[in-house]
């Protein structure tokens, strides 16, 4: 990344950490396709319609969304709305100042909207209730509070579980008003499920989701978004080294049975 | 145009109490304290009370690198007080807004008559308190945890300050007022004391009390912070031992 | 306050101060419970429908109250709206810097506000217009043009009496739609009357009304709001030292005493 | 939907003069000054001029703690014009907006050459201009006002720049126009001079006249500075005797 | 100009220029009231509704102009607006940041939209679609590419033609509503010519169109917006020194002169 | 409420093609570039890709100002990425937004890998990329015409980074979408290269291919920067001869 704050890692641990990935080792002791410890758990915020935490190894992130009735852009007069904010937050890392999102949390944000809206996850027509006057906009915020690498997974992996985790109260149109029943809520339409799957290139190979430590010397990064039918709804390049077609085309490879893993952890059906 | 059909009134009447959830006028919701929740940070707290969640951070002491805030014999403490955007009803629009200044403000107050800042001349203590969940009391509730995590961060100090509001509601001064009543309530008095001396480092009264009312209320508040003190020992005490 | 700007207060000044007070005096010989000499004018600004220029001293403030038609908040919506703003422009102290209010700007608006609002000063209901559509929100602005310490105090005698000088237009409802009447003009509905007494703690004693001098050497402060009829609308403690129980209840009874006389600065009927 | 019933139109012709309050062609309104009327300031002035109230603060010349606005070789003159959201008929949302940008830059241009910046390199002086109460032609009564209070903050100048304007209402050219005059006016030429030497060092027009209409505008407009002049003397002369 | 930004002209360049415009001459060989060549052309970009690009010297400016349907102020229920913005972004020079507009640049967005307005370039009433309600709004946006001195005579000459180039589309009220029709455009109703010409005052002399070189040791400036009838519709001083009246009526004059011809450089119609 | 006559669909499919603008699917849009076209920048270029109009300018290696920025071995090569308000159909506001964010991160990032940045420690490159006029495929376009106004402004580099999309619109995967198969388009892949080496310095993914539809992707938007490359060496052989 461009911004690496106040951090700046010595030339020799950047060695040893090459050598070591060389040799086909992890500091952790992971092999390149595993992920760190992943705990998720959703509905832990009663206000918010749909929640999660998600930690991956160290790294921690709270999922809200929240529906709100707006209207729809005048191109899709007949389409719901994601809008998807993330907010690096100063408590999650020495590096992170308040202040309005920087280019990391911008990039963030819109990483995940995008896997989560090109994949089709939420059946976005459904959420439509007067065309081209009023739909339901779905708000998804990402609170970063511990910050230990690979936030593009987790932003995702936690997104995912929380819209199906989220009900939205039953909007009615009655002599051309919407009518919202707080007490009756349905499940948000899913349709789709997607995750994503990172990279970092150390030492010349490619290991998937890097710590905190691995992403400090890591040359380059990238990360693939897929669905569960393998197909590939985002890609994300990062890093001011070059990555080769061949490396881009076996991580693709690799996600594909990384990403199915991956999806045993998110809740068995969207109720 | 939007119409909500309104929820039934939330919770009833206990015969016991005029409470909506039943409590006694001095009774706090319950709640419970960690300490030591994350690991980025120098220091850190979870607290739970009634439907509120808060997490505190503490970075610090460390480098101010905003020359014109530096004090050349102590250190600044700096809070910063935040909801999260799903912590409320009607989603919260992210950044600081003006209640949310005042009450960073009022925090950082409340704290440093606890901190010994002097030891740290030109440095900052940052404390983010970040509100997960809101259900009434919400800058009291941070204040206890960033005791928490003052201490967890191992930052000098006399005590901790615990805070608890009192307030009055459907008439009846009580302690610890939830959400509901808060909304419906008509007045509220947030206090932070320091344990030891009894001192309150922060003091706000909203709505209308007569100064009978106050008094009791101020001590109420006192009582219930004096509860939630021997949770912020305790929670250190299962981090760090005795 | 905790941001003392580029004014920083020698020791020896400091003490001095505190052994004046320690023996019963003040720096300008007020007694421990006296004002400065107070001026306020109403109807200063004929494009306000309602002002007020106060001095507390040198402490100087213009108030300017201006009605606005608009949407009242969806869970009052019978109920008018009041909104307090302040501006610590640069004209009133070196201190003050331009730019969007700071937090000193922010508390003091908040607790004039809050000591406004709770004591019903205005009869908010009066304001309503169409349930749900259309209400009065008055807007209070506080100017503050020379600041000589207890802004406080100054903000909420100068609001109190801008509001009392408040005249709004008349709004007729024909046919759903809002009609006004510049011509004629109908006073604010005033139910109640609020005022704010500050003390400042200084070799640890409480003096009332501090002035600049006074609070540059001051341990902490604490304002409080009180409606004529003696009950409490709003306090306030400010600065970084704390005070004990018996301070404070010393210092609500005091304020009951003080509000008194206070009050007879006020106009004597809102008109 | 808010349907506003129109005022009756304000002010009536007088039967000697076109103008809607009656003013001759040349005459200005009534107006006062006042020098030092704060007591923070360095230097403060308050100038009222037909309905039109403002006030005006000057600090320094101090320390400037921006680098990179430093002059190695004079003061810089910042100005600030800002208008309290009371002081017009339509609230005023607080802080700068474009208008008030543009008349802050050109008021210390119309300011700067009668100040000897150059006694004080390194350093700021700075004006703020406040509109307490607009109607019409607040930009110049700001910078005859700013003079004032300079003069009393003991900023040594040249002379007292004085700004008045003159403009075109109902097919006449005429000086200092009023908010009716300006706001159904055909033009507005606000104009400010160095009295001693003639000078002229604001200008601006806006609205349409020939040639020979301008120079009828600009010299009514420095006619009426000269007025003006004599009441800024008049404000010193008061406040710190001959 | 107050803030010159990082440019600073040594003394020396300063005198020389001095003596050589003393002498009757420039840096260019231009004779005084000569213009450097103008190069403007319309229509350069298909996406706006009407576009220039104007060159003077070196000095290159884009304008676009883009209609778009608003409300129309109260205090003009049947008139259209114009909305004219300008950036200097940091491309056109070194001296320029990101950022929201600074002072230059807002004084170079309200004087081009002062001389557009008073001269009365567009029929404003026949904007109107439904009166109070419904209005076009024209947004002019002067994007700064290159600055080699004299923005504001680049930026009304650019801005005229943009105008005349515009092209908006027919719209129609059917019951009630606004029917806009984009494959039928009809041109923007031009009814006045407007062109403004700066003079920066050097060696004791006045000079047109200056250049960069020139604005850099000028003492003052004065831009004067005129008609085609040869009616002052705008004008601007700058700079922080003096003028004489004599001067300014002499810029009057032989503003008339300079205007005529560069008001040659305008397409011959609106079509 | 407005309603808007929708237009015609935009182009008719040619027999041989299924691409709206008859384009085969390995064809790029028409293009030109220009090396030089601004005076005032070290550096600058010109591009048109079918509709659109993209200019950049280059400033450096210049001081860097803002200490915290500063690299002590290296250069910051800094990227801003910015449409003009009528570059779109609907007018664009002022000022960077989520989108240019991400834009101006990704293209400095595709650009870095290719520039000698350890020659010009403690300093900066500056890129402005203005979009004059946008008809799909900007980003890319930035970067190609970026690539030769850094040349033009004599920077050293490795090679000239370009990059071009490819994508799947109505079924198929074709090179460099348009703005109308982009809207309608199924997914879009922009790469940038470095021609020399083949190595890739930009990559993103938007909508949904197979991994065989994005392998193919991929090598389309190759092919189609090696096409722009030719280009981007000519403009620099106009400007400078061979």
């Amino acid at each position: 990344m461009i911004k690496m704050g106040v951090t700046i890692i010595p030339e020799i641990i950047r060695e040893s950490l090459n050598n070591l990935v060389k040799n086909g080792e992890r500091p952790d002791d992971r092999s390149f396709d595993d992920y760190r410890d992943i705990y998720l758990e959703t509905g832990v915020i009663s206000k918010a319609e749909g929640s999660a935490r998600i930690k991956i190894g160290k790294t921690q992130i709270m999922v809200g969304a929240k529906p709100q009735i707006g209207e729809p852009f005048s191109d899709t007069p007949n389409v719901g709305v994601l809008m998807t904010n993330s907010e690096l937050i100063p408590m999650a890392s020495p590096d992170f100042e308040p202040g309005p999102p920087d280019e990391r949390s911008v990039e963030l944000a819109r990483v995940t909207d995008r896997c989560m809206r090109e994949a089709g996850v939420i059946d976005l027509e459904k959420l439509c209730i007067i065309e081209g006057k009023k739909v339901w906009m779905i708000f998804l915020d990402l609170h970063i509070i511990d910050y230990d690498g690979n936030l593009m997974d987790a932003a995702v992996l936690g997104s995912m579980a929380a819209l199906m985790d989220t009900k939205i109260p039953e909007a009615k149109v009655v002599d051309d008003e919407v009518v919202i029943d707080p007490e009756k809520k349905v499940p948000l339409p899913i349709k789709e499920k997607a995750l994503m799957c990172t990279f970092a290139k150390i030492g010349g190979e490619l290991i998937v989701d890097p710590s905190l430590e691995e992403e400090q010397v890591m040359d380059t990064r990238i990360s693939i978004g897929m669905r569960a039918d393998g197909s590939i709804c985002a890609m994300q390049k990062g890093g001011i080294h070059p990555l080769n077609k061949d490396e881009i085309l076996k991580a693709v490879e690799r996600t594909g049975e990384i990403t199915k893993k991956l999806m045993e952890h998110l809740p068995q059906n969207n109720q | 145009m939007i119409t909500i059909i309104s929820n039934e009134i939330l919770g009833k009447n206990s015969t016991s109490s005029k409470r909506a959830d039943g409590r006694a006028s001095d009774e706090l919701r319950p709640f419970k304290i960690e300490a030591g929740v994350l690991q980025r940070a120098d220091g850190s707290a979870y607290l739970e009370l009634g439907g509120n969640k808060v997490i505190v951070a503490v970075y610090g002491p460390r480098e101010l690198h905003i020359r014109r805030l530096m004090q050349p014999d102590r250190a600044v403490l700096r809070c910063r007080y935040n909801m999260a955007p799903f912590s409320v009803d009607d989603r919260k629009r992210p950044g600081p807004d003006r209640r949310s200044v005042e009450i960073s403000k009022i925090t950082s107050e409340a704290l440093m008559p606890a901190v010994f800042l002097e030891k740290f001349p030109r440095s900052t203590i940052d404390v983010f308190i970040e509100v997960l969940e809101a259900e009434g009391g919400t800058r009291c509730a941070g204040i206890t945890a960033a005791s928490v995590a003052l201490a967890d961060a191992g930052v000098p100090m006399h005590d901790l300050v615990v805070a608890c509001a009192a307030g009055k509601s459907e008439g009846e001064v009580v302690v610890d007022l939830s959400e509901v009543e808060d909304k419906n309530g008509e007045a509220d008095v947030p206090v932070a004391i320091i344990p030891r001396t009894g001192e309150i480092t922060l003091l706000q009264s909203d709505g209308n009390l007569t100064p009978e009312e106050f008094e009791k209320a101020l001590n109420l508040a006192i009582d219930g912070c004096m509860k939630l003190s021997e949770a912020q020992k305790e929670a250190i005490i299962r981090r760090y031992g005795d």
